[in-house]
């Protein structure tokens, strides 16, 4: 292991903050769907490297890593077809506009 | 790949922050930048980052994996969605929302919290020998002890496929 | 099947009323024979007991004790001794007659006949019962269809009199629980049974046992009714349709006095004796107030109604002296004053029915237009103020007899009574069937075989018992004589 | 038993006649006169089998028992002494004339058939209690005559008087009965018999009350015949048919008060000051009367007033002791006075009206009842071969020998005497002689009226007879019964010898004197229109002539001090029953009204607030909380993030 894994942890943790902090903050829906992929590799990052770092041999945090990637790519399909059909009816994915929640 | 020793290993070492760091970057141009297009590119830096660390944890396949599926297809649909929906450069409109302050303070103080956390944290370091997992091993992984995982994730694909297909259409008049 | 005959007794006229719902409402006449059916049931039951009945047996006759709620010791006992046998008589009799006159009844029928017949079985069930607690809940099942047919069937004032008539009973009663609840937490081991509070007496200190006394004694002042607590019957008797003001008249008076009989003077012997006083001055204010008011009276029923106080008065009396002739001439005034008030009311009901007023005033010189009825209301009127040869005069005389040895004075005044009674009764005579005959009476018709049949029993009785009180006497005296050996009275007076 | 059924057939023929009256019609006279005549005839055999010497000790008796139970034991007796079958006698035999003269005079009469029921009934009742041994029986049928009187008196009911007069005979008698009542309950409780013969057999068994229970049964026997204090019913009892009046208010029921007296003389004897004041009672009526009778012009009101008066004058001989000198002149008194009243109806019957002073010279048109009048008028008045002369004499006598000296007694009798000669004389002539003031077309009754009054003429002449000096006081030897006699103390002798002429002249002098003088003063005033007293005294005498013809305002007295306070005070009593104790009931449940209602407000302000307030609590919550829900999907996550980032924290500070 070439860096030791808290650093590889400590990027992940800044990664997955940054990703957050996208979610939170941008306005456009898409944006938000960009920012989720940013946290969801952060976590990959860090199965890898505690699968590295210390795993049984099983490869657990790889096929782990393998299955978040599949799931993230079947989110973001969905999440894209909601947002072009939010759009082709509201004219706008500003994720503050779309508030039919509203209690 | 196996760990280079001596001087050879402080350059790694170099080169692994370096990617961390351009990782990191790319990752703050996909959420800052207005423009939606700039924040795809971001997105992309971002993950080839990604792909190098795993080729420095020798975690070959996921690195291609990752470039394959993450850069090739996921990326590819953010930019079709960002290209259907209009206003990807408008500048009238705002990039951030209200919360925008209150979200960077939260994400700013979690990213201290959790760094300060780990880096402090009694790390089983060395605790087990350190072993690279050979592909084959990860192979007969996928098929023997983790089949149901992968077979749900198959099913899981295809109902987001026809899930997307289904909003995704245009409706008949 | 002769052994549970006073359970049939009872639970016939309440399963008759249950059945009674079943039967279409539009054919009155089923209804009327079915309850007429069951009446006489009943009646035939009550004969029954008077050929099987022995008057010196000791104890009770044909009684049944089953367990009912064993948790706290309440039995459904029932039996017949020589107390109640002659209120059941009075009882088959006058429900048989009452049901006769309802035919002036017409709209309502088969609720009127439901809680004919609930009202019925409530009172068997209140004479019969020899657990306090089973006592109880008679008494009030009879108040339910009385407050009824009364504030249904009524006259003007019928609301007003039938609520009065239930919240004074009620009162009465709540003081009755209160008593009966004492009476078995004061008896070891804890009992509602009367028969056994009477042999192990109860346990209680002299002043607690004149409060539970005073309980009792309220709750049946108030049904005898006793001078305060008078005032319901005028209103009750004055609203409530005819045949259920000869019921009420004729039985539910006489569940206040059997109650004393049964209930209040066996289980306090000490204050039975010490109570003496009392009934003789309120049995002389009964009867002296009760002939005031009966002479100041201008409707003919409340007349009666007054005229039955001055009759409890006797009772009272009656009971004051605690001797055997006292009681004897208490209990026959009971059953005499059912017989000749009931058919009294009867006899006022067949004018009210012709002439549709009660006013005296009214009224006058009918006797030669109607020969018959007025040959009936005179037989009536001189039986009520105890003319000698009539049954009337009989329980008075043996009622004054018997408390003239303890209380002289009292009874002397008590004797007015009678003067006063035969006052208001003669001129009630005098008013209705003497003098001037309205020209608007002109065309009165004369009573109907029915209703001359309804009295003729009546008058039967009352000259049977007025020639022969032997046989009537011979009933109840043993048991009255066994109750007075237990509370100390004067036995062989 | 024979006995028995002296009073059962007048009452099967009352039975008979109330069932089937109006079939019979005008037979129904027959059913009660054949059912009487049973009883005369058996009454006849009772007298013989008297004077069987079997019988002389144990009369013969029927007895059944009425109430037995404990220690009470009441059984109720006939018996048939010869006290009890000379009242038998004189009420079936007098009483039979009287009916067979009530069948003519009530001819026509819309209730014909119930008359005779009524009277049917009347002699039961009356037999019953001649007959009756035991004093709860006599009582029984001495308000059943009351019954039969108020019935009588009240025949006619369409005239509102006739009803309030039987209304108030009745009241009268039962404020008497009452005191037979008394006293009947204080002898059972003193320990004394209650059938006569226990009484006789030993009357001191009731010790000192003896002299009050012979007081209260002598109360029962001045409201019976109307002496004194409870006259005042007799007068307005002529109201009746004269028939009825002739037999209740004359021969029979008004008796029974004096047959009383003497039926339980013992009792009287063990009390005497008991005897005193029937002497008393007995002296003051008998002049009370004489002197209103004078005053009348109501011709039956002079006869009541005269019963009451000769009433009187029994009660005055038994007050002295002299129990047999009471009832022979009851006996005589009961022929004539019968006759006088069946004279009377026959009179009223021809002329409609009953006023004295409008009538006048009947006598030729009417002879037979005239001479009959006349014969009783004078046998009343005491002329001596006629009934009345007899018995009055034996009274007179036995008032002289007044056992306690009261020299007052024998001069109101001798005065009462005078009286009563003076106003039949005057009745008789105003109606028979003089000249004729009347319409003048009176005609003698039927037959059926005449008979009865010859046959009671014969009567009212011959029965003085029957004790006559010439047959030795058969008839009280007859009638003495033991314990009369047996008194021991003064009244004994004088019925010894008193009665007849035995007594000395003197008493024959005085009574022929009497006589004599009343009849003649009459004769002066009415016949001749002589006026007797100068004029002056006559003026003075006015106000007092007034008040006694208005029968010393009694009547009014009554109705001030009696009868208007006794409505008053149940007036009074109804209207505190109405608003004292009901208003009592009605304040309670206004009382429980306002209870209600307060806990209502109670309810509403305290209980309801509470509930109210914690609903807009929650209502204000809800809409504090509801400005979270911005609809919003970041920031809902901002929440979550910062939520779990509180979480965590605390995890690590170990709170958890």
């Amino acid at each position: 292991m070439i860096v030791p894994v808290s650093h590889v942890a400590a990027l992940s943790a800044g990664l997955f903050a940054l990703g957050l902090f996208g979610a939170l903050a941008r306005r456009n829906g898409i944006g938000i769907l960009i920012s989720i992929e940013l946290m969801l590799n952060a976590a990959n990052l860090n199965f890898v490297a505690f699968s590295r770092a210390q795993g049984d041999g099983s490869g657990m945090g790889q096929a782990a890593a393998l299955f978040v990637i599949g799931v993230a790519a079947a989110g973001a399909a969905v999440g894209l077809a909601l947002m072009l059909a939010i759009y082709r009816h509201r004219r706008t994915i500003a994720a503050d506009e779309i508030d039919l929640l509203k209690g | 790949m196996s760990d280079p020793v001596g001087p050879l290993e402080w350059a790694a070492k170099a080169a692994f922050y370096c990617v961390a760091a351009l990782t990191l970057l790319g990752g703050w141009f996909a959420v800052s930048q207005r423009n939606l297009f700039r924040a795809a590119l971001g997105l992309a830096l971002a993950l080839f980052g990604v792909a190098v660390l795993y080729l420095f944890l020798q975690a070959e396949f996921l690195a291609v994996a990752q470039l394959l599926v993450y850069v090739g297809a996921i990326l590819m649909l953010i930019i079709f969605g960002v290209m259907l929906t209009a206003g990807i450069a408008d500048p009238a409109v705002p990039r951030w929302n209200r919360q925008a302050v209150g979200a960077a303070l939260a994400c700013g103080a979690l990213a201290v919290g959790l760094v300060a956390a780990v880096l402090r944290a009694p790390w089983l370091a060395g605790a087990g020998k350190e072993f690279t997992l050979p592909l084959e091993a990860l192979g007969r992984g996928l098929l023997g002890r983790y089949l149901l995982p992968f077979e749900l994730l198959s099913l899981l694909l295809l109902g987001a496929l026809i899930g997307a297909l289904h909003i995704a259409r245009k409706e008949k008049e | 099947m002769m052994e549970t005959i006073l359970s049939w007794m009872i639970f016939l006229p309440l399963g008759g009323a249950v059945a009674v719902l079943f039967l279409p409402k539009g054919n009155e006449r089923l209804i009327r024979g079915f309850g007429l059916a069951v009446t006489l049931a009943v009646l035939a039951g009550a004969l029954l007991l008077w050929r099987g009945f022995n008057p010196s047996a000791a104890g009770f006759q044909w009684e049944q004790k089953i367990a009912w709620i064993p948790m706290i010791g309440v039995h459904y006992h029932v039996g017949l001794d020589g107390l109640n046998f002659p209120l059941i008589l009075l009882t088959g009799i006058l429900g048989v007659i009452a049901l006769l006159a309802s035919h002036t009844i017409t709209e309502r029928i088969k609720e009127y006949t439901f809680l004919y017949l609930l009202l019925l079985g409530g009172m068997l069930g209140t004479f019969l019962a020899l657990d306090l607690f089973l006592f109880y809940v008679f008494w009030e099942v009879v108040l339910v269809p009385m407050y009824f047919l009364i504030g249904i069937w009524g006259g003007p004032r019928r609301e007003y009199a039938a609520i009065k008539f239930f919240l004074y009973t009620l009162a009465g009663s709540v003081l009755m629980l209160l008593s009966i609840l004492t009476c078995y937490f004061a008896s070891t081991p804890h009992t509602f049974s009367i028969p056994a509070l009477i042999q192990q007496g109860v346990t209680l200190s002299g002043t607690v046992q004149w409060w539970v006394f005073l309980g009792f004694f309220v709750a049946f002042a108030i049904k005898v009714p006793i001078f305060p607590f008078h005032t319901w019957l005028p209103d009750a008797h004055v609203e409530a349709p005819t045949p259920i003001s000869v019921i009420l008249a004729g039985v539910l008076l006489k569940m206040g006095g059997y109650a004393f009989l049964r209930i209040s003077f066996p289980i306090f012997p000490e204050v039975a004796r010490g109570f003496g006083i009392v009934f003789a001055v309120l049995g002389a204010i009964n009867v002296i107030y009760g002939g005031f008011v009966a002479m100041a009276q201008t409707d003919f029923k409340k007349l009666v109604a007054y005229s039955s106080v001055a009759h409890m008065g006797f009772v009272l009396l009656g009971f004051a002296g605690l001797t055997l002739t006292g009681f004897n001439g208490a209990m026959l005034e009971m059953f005499n004053h059912g017989i000749i008030t009931g058919a009294m009311f009867l006899v006022v009901g067949m004018l009210y029915e012709r002439t549709h007023t009660r006013e005296l005033s009214a009224f006058g010189g009918l006797g030669a237009k109607v020969p018959v009825y007025g040959g009936m209301l005179i037989f009536f009127t001189l039986a009520s103020l105890g003319l000698p040869g009539l049954s009337g005069f009989v329980s008075e005389f043996l009622a004054l007899l018997g408390c003239f040895p303890t209380h002289p004075v009292i009874t002397g005044i008590s004797v007015l009574g009678l003067v006063i009674g035969a006052g208001y009764f003669l001129l009630l005579l005098q008013r209705v069937l003497l003098g001037q005959m309205p020209e608007k009476w002109a065309g009165l018709t004369d009573l109907t075989v029915r209703e001359i049949w309804l009295l003729v029993p009546l008058i039967g009785f009352t000259l049977w018992i007025g020639f022969w009180p032997k046989v009537a006497l011979g009933w109840q005296s043993p048991s009255l004589a066994g109750l007075l050996y237990r509370i100390g009275g004067n036995a062989a007076w | 038993m024979l006995l028995s059924l002296i009073p059962l057939l007048p009452l099967a023929a009352f039975v008979i006649l109330i069932f089937f009256g109006r079939r019979l019609g005008k037979f129904s006279p027959l059913v009660s006169l054949t059912a009487l005549m049973g009883s005369v005839l058996l009454s006849f055999s009772m007298l013989g089998l008297l004077q069987d010497a079997r019988f002389a000790h144990t009369p013969p008796t029927v007895a059944w028992n009425w109430i037995l139970f404990g220690g009470r034991r009441l059984t109720f007796a006939l018996l048939a002494d010869p006290l009890a079958v000379t009242m038998c006698l004189v009420v079936t035999v007098i009483g039979w004339g009287i009916m067979l003269y009530s069948v003519g005079y009530m001819k026509g009469d819309p209730r014909y058939s119930r008359f005779f029921a009524y009277l049917s009934l009347f002699f039961a009742s009356m037999l019953t209690l001649v007959l009756a041994d035991h004093l709860v029986l006599l009582y029984i049928a001495w308000e059943g005559v009351g019954l039969c009187s108020y019935l009588l008196i009240s025949f006619w009911f369409e005239k509102p008087a006739a009803a309030a007069a039987g209304k108030k005979a009745f009241l009268t008698t039962r404020v008497g009965d009452l005191g037979l009542l008394l006293g009947i309950l204080l002898l059972a409780l003193k320990g004394g018999e209650l059938s006569f013969r226990g009484l006789a057999a030993h009357p001191e068994a009731v010790g000192p009350w003896a002299a009050l229970a012979a007081v209260l049964l002598f109360w029962g026997a001045v409201g019976k015949s109307a002496q004194f204090p409870l006259h005042v019913w007799l007068p307005d009892a002529m109201e009746g048919p004269t028939a009825v009046s002739a037999l209740i208010h004359a021969a029979t029921m008004v008796a029974a008060g004096v047959y009383l007296t003497a039926r339980a003389f013992p009792l009287f004897l063990a009390g005497p000051e008991a005897l005193q004041v029937v002497g008393a009672t007995g002296a003051v009526t008998t002049f009370f009367a004489a002197t209103i009778a004078c005053t009348q012009t109501d011709l039956k009101k002079i006869l009541a007033y005269s019963t009451i008066s000769q009433l009187g004058f029994m009660m005055l001989a038994l007050g002295c002791g002299a129990a047999f000198a009471g009832m022979f002149h009851l006996v005589t008194h009961a022929a004539f006075k019968a006759l006088l009243f069946l004279c009377a109806g026959s009179v009223i019957h021809a002329v409609h009206h009953q006023d004295v002073t409008r009538m006048g010279g009947l006598l030729r048109s009417m002879p037979i009842t005239g001479a009959t009048f006349l014969i009783a008028a004078f046998a009343m008045a005491g002329v001596p071969p006629l009934a009345g002369f007899w018995s009055k004499e034996a009274v007179l006598a036995a008032a002289a020998g007044d056992p306690l000296g009261r020299g007052w007694l024998l001069w109101t009798a001798a005065a009462t005497a005078g009286l009563t000669a003076f106003y039949i004389t005057r009745a008789g002539i105003l109606i028979f002689l003089g000249s004729p003031r009347g319409n003048g077309q009176a005609h003698e009754s039927s037959w059926t009226m005449t008979v009865p009054l010859i046959f009671l003429a014969l009567g009212a002449v011959g029965i003085g007879w029957i004790n006559g000096p010439w047959t030795g006081h058969a008839f009280e030897r007859f009638l003495h019964l033991p314990v009369w006699a047996a008194a021991g103390h003064g009244a004994a002798h004088g019925t010894g010898h008193g009665a007849g002429v035995g007594h000395g002249p003197g008493l024959l002098i005085l009574s022929l004197v009497l006589a004599g003088g009343g009849i003649g003063l009459a004769f002066l005033r009415y016949g001749l229109g002589v006026q007797l007293l100068p004029e002056r005294l006559r003026r003075a005498g006015q106000p007092i002539y007034r008040v006694i013809a208005n029968k010393y305002f009694i009547d009014e007295l009554y109705e001030a001090v009696l009868i208007r306070p006794f409505l008053a005070i149940s007036r009074a009593l109804f209207r505190f029953d109405q608003r004292g104790v009901d208003g009592a009931v009605n304040g309670a449940g206004l009382a429980g009204l306002w209870v209600s209602r307060f806990k209502g407000w109670v309810d509403r302000r305290i209980v309801d607030g509470a509930v109210n307030g914690a609903a807009a609590v929650t209502g204000w919550l809800g809409a504090g909380v509801r400005g979270l829900q911005t609809g919003w999907v970041q920031h809902y996550l901002l929440i979550a993030v910062v939520g779990g980032m509180v979480l965590l924290l605390l995890l690590i500070r170990g709170w958890a």
